[in-house]
């Protein structure tokens, strides 16, 4: 049944696009346009975005952050990926349990979370920053989790992954020429939402006593705040080229289409 | 083609405390067309898991071509397998779904698309292969599950319910096609189906399962009359049971005496097991032995169905000419057109 | 098809516990006995949860907290709970927009936000601490609309409203006797992450020069490591009740229940 | 009962550039079951929408009982409504499920209760009462959303393809209950469905749509015998259509000519509509005018699908004792049974 193309005035709608407007694009905005104020002359200008690129250690840091959040990404889809699809297609009793224990990094306060890696990790762990990233991949886990579950329970994954081992496939080529293709939506969900998290972690990093760029952006703040945000909104770039990523490879809904 | 012989051996398969399938047997020749037929939980879909390797047997082999590949991982089996619905890679086109099975056994990227599209011309649908597949209808996609299962050339064909999600018409329309194929590329095949009508229809012979087992296996037209259980007789076709009492090996029934097939040890009262079709219906104006609540027109033959004054629900088919008088309500003489019945304990 | 009902083991899931068990439960766990230790004696008391306890401001700023965070709920839930049934019953094209949208909250960094909304936001908003629960709502959107957007997506939605209204239900019958008790398990899950990160939400409080559970809990640690910890341990009650809470009601699967 | 008449008059209903309804009326007496008939797209279903309430006509009126309700929103219409599937509440026990309309009127728990009970028993699902439909079969469902919809004792009762999701014999089964219910009750009822055997099985009246009007309204004898168009003649029952040549108002069939009956401007070249109980097919041991393609058996009849020599697929219905020897690649003879034939232009 065709429905009509017209996009017609609806309240609940334009209730939604007021309260983000006003609580998310004003402050966005004015952020903005406060970066770009010249006290001194009256009128606008970018010295404060100059400043920010020409400085050496911007470049390091968003860097140093950026290849952090590209390996919390790797462990996030080698860990989870074939985990979650044999969750899935065992029905296993644990999968609830699974589930549940997926929400714990949510209610866990991150100072205390910071202390307990201090004290328990091994040396060699906390010497290098590439514990890092797999605390980020905990502080993930929640929200990777569920968007690969919403993922894997659109399709029919049992037939699909019998269909593809009954025509010839072994376990990998399954994963990775079946599942993680017709999942793919889910899987874009699942690297955006970790790398996004990867890239601003500020308290559990400050608390390990590391430096990225979410702490610098901080430091630098300490002294020059309209240097800090106009950093922050050109880190914004990164982020939003990836949203749009997302949104360009929109999650299948269920294959089936219920009318 | 590298059709191949399919028999499966003492199979066993348990699952908790259900038994799926017990001590099970069957075998399926070179080109022919097995149906397994069954209510749910029967067997018959961990039978055909079994054969495909989805499954794995507690006891008992599988042999393709005498050879035993019950230790064969489901990958490296070479069946082609077409489920119930929704297998389809969503992210594929058409005839990147078809030539899966080839991408996998490394035929080169030409040589598979070509074979791709041979199958798909078979199927009818060669001119939607650049299409995804969502954009197809339901009984598209069941086509090109079967293209895509036949593709790779299969010793066995395996089907698993392909038409059950389907609309009753095209479900007709595939089965007459599914046969149609199988018979031209003589691709010996199983198929499992809880719709008895679908089995009788496209099948060389049908084994009827219930509780692991198999309770009969025959042609169609055996199994329609001659069935070897009161399970089998109510499970193929449709059927009355109607209550009645034994002696002297005869049975009366709407006050006609018939000879009465016993099975077993039938006697005393009993359920004389009757085809729609050996019943006619005839109105009265007089007092009848039975009362019509609805009559279906079924195009060539209408189906009527009656009830008798001690409450027993009885169904008659008939052609439709010979139907115009009995409207729901009206009183009407059953009789029965056959000189001999089945009968089956109460 | 039955399933066999002993737990075997199995490779996914032990990695997977192996993980959380490192990551989440040693860190916890070493955090938790670090803050019962008693250096002096050698042995293990109770003196910084005593301490915490009859510490006043405990109580204050917990309460306010989860007032906060239980007006933060009730806003998400009015808001988003009409609004997304209408997206979903209207199949419209602002549908995939929303959905991207909703998402902007996770990439904006908090900075710029704050600062923004500082600028932007009228006296009066900014002169009640009730501007934290609005700003809470925008933080925690990305994961409430998630939530209940998969529980809308597992039910034929548009069946079942339409099997209401043609059994005489109106539209607010419609929704809070059909919809909601139907979505149950997402509609738990969205008061659990609401409520989860209004009570935990830090550097937007800080920023914008509120005092909360947090900001307290960060003030105290300054001085006294072991009395902050000890602090967040009895915190974490409150949110691992609402987790057992989510838990019960585990999210209805999809109702068709494939095979 | 509060069983009322229903008729639609001069509804149309776009949908973007598709006229989904054009100018359509319809008509249902107070106690009449009315299908509506015909493809997907047709415009069947925003029909039955319209009735419901919960799509609004652009243009025309509903009334029941010769009061207008076009602008009654669709929670005050008193209509009993099943849809497709799937539309029970499941967080609500059986019972709580069909007492639902009634604690939307404001029944008391203890009388709503007590109706849901009496309808439970109907639909024979007392005993299920205090579960909660996941755990029900596909035919328990949609017989507790029937129960649901009649609870309230609404005016018209709406069948949204209410079979649709089930499986072959269950559909059966439940439609006949449909029907004895209905009758029972005397609910006016309009059915919504594509399938044409379930529409001419259970209807007083059938309505085959196409493109938002009614192509032709009757009893299905008379569809299946005098359909007013090709396409209403294709669409019920299954139609041989046969390529043949007019002349002087008679056909020639398989070597027999016959009465040409036509209905418009039908000459020269025309496809012969034949119903496949109207063609014979014999073996014969010298060359015949046809190859038997399948042959499958549905119990009392069996279906044989043949290809004559110039490639045309003829379907014929026969006892199944009169088929025995007409094996897959056999020379057959096809021999016209009736002596008139519809024609339709190419």
């Amino acid at each position: 049944m065709a429905k009509a193309l017209r996009i017609k005035f609806q309240p609940p709608l334009a209730i939604t696009l007021l309260i983000l407007g006003f609580f998310v694009f004003l402050p966005m905005l004015s952020a903005f346009e406060y970066s770009i104020r010249t006290p001194l002359t009256g009128g606008y200008g970018w010295t404060h975005y100059i400043w920010a690129v020409t400085e050496e250690d911007f470049l390091h840091y968003i860097l140093r952050s950026m290849w952090l959040a590209g390996v919390t990404v790797l462990i996030t889809l080698f860990v989870l990926v074939p985990t979650m699809t044999w969750l899935h297609l065992s029905n296993s009793k644990v999968r609830g349990l699974i589930d549940g224990l997926s929400l714990l990094p949510l209610v866990i306060p991150v100072v205390a979370f910071a202390v307990g890696a201090q004290i328990s990790f091994p040396e060699f762990v906390q010497n290098t920053v590439l514990e890092l990233p797999f605390l980020y991949f905990v502080l993930a886990l929640p929200y990777a989790y569920r968007s690969l579950d919403i993922g894997l329970n659109s399709i029919p994954l049992k037939t699909i992954t019998e269909a593809a081992r009954s025509a010839g496939a072994n376990w990998l080529r399954t994963i990775t020429s079946v599942i993680i293709p017709v999942i793919r939506g889910s899987v874009m969900a699942t690297i955006a939402l970790t790398f996004a998290l990867s890239l601003g972690e500020y308290t559990l990093t400050v608390l390990l006593h590391w430096d990225t760029f979410p702490t610098w952006v901080t430091y630098v703040a300490q002294d020059n705040i309209l240097g800090a945000i106009a950093i922050s909104m050109m880190s914004l770039i990164i982020p939003f080229l990836i949203l749009t990523v997302i949104t360009l490879f929109v999650p299948e809904r269920t294959i089936q289409g219920r009318k | 083609m590298s059709s191949k012989s399919l028999s499966l051996k003492n199979i066993s398969k348990r699952f908790g405390n259900v038994n799926a399938l017990d001590n099970f047997n069957l075998e399926v020749g070179v080109g022919e067309l097995v149906a397994l037929l069954g209510p749910s939980g029967c067997g018959k879909t961990t039978a055909l898991r079994v054969v495909a390797g989805l499954e794995h047997q507690d006891a008992g082999t599988v042999l393709v071509a005498d050879k035993n590949i019950s230790d064969v991982p489901a990958h490296k089996r070479n069946m082609g397998m077409v489920f119930q619905a929704y297998s389809l890679f969503p992210n594929l086109t058409v005839e990147e779904n078809v030539a899966f099975g080839l991408q996998m056994r490394k035929v080169s990227k030409h040589l598979r698309l070509k074979k791709a599209h041979e199958l798909l011309d078979l199927v009818g649908l060669d001119s939607q292969s650049k299409r995804f597949t969502h954009q197809l209808s339901g009984g598209q996609q069941q086509r090109v599950a079967l293209a895509r299962a036949l593709a790779f050339e299969p010793e066995i064909l395996l089907l698993d319910e392909p038409l059950s999600a389907l609309d009753a018409q095209v479900r007709v329309n595939l089965r007459e096609e599914i046969r149609r194929l199988q018979i031209s590329l003589g691709t010996t095949t199983l198929f499992v189906t809880h719709d008895q009508e679908e089995a009788m229809a496209i099948s060389d012979r049908v084994g009827v399962m219930n509780n692991g087992v198999l309770e009969q296996i025959d042609t169609p037209d055996a199994l329609y009359n001659k069935p070897a259980s009161s399970f089998v007789a109510s499970f193929v076709g449709t059927m009355n049971r109607i209550p009645a009492h034994i002696s002297n090996g005869m049975v009366e029934i709407f006050g006609s005496k018939v000879v009465a097939l016993k099975r077993g040890n039938e006697s005393g009262k009993v359920h004389a097991l009757i085809r729609p079709e050996s019943i006619s219906v005839v109105a009265t104006t007089t007092q009848g032995n039975a009362k019509v609540l609805t009559r279906s027109f079924m195009g060539a033959s209408s189906n009527i169905i009656c009830q008798t004054a001690d409450g027993t629900i009885v169904q008659s088919l008939m052609t439709s000419a010979s139907t115009g008088d009995l409207l729901p309500g009206s009183s009407v003489q059953l009789r029965i057109l056959s000189s001999e019945v089945l009968v089956a304990n109460v």
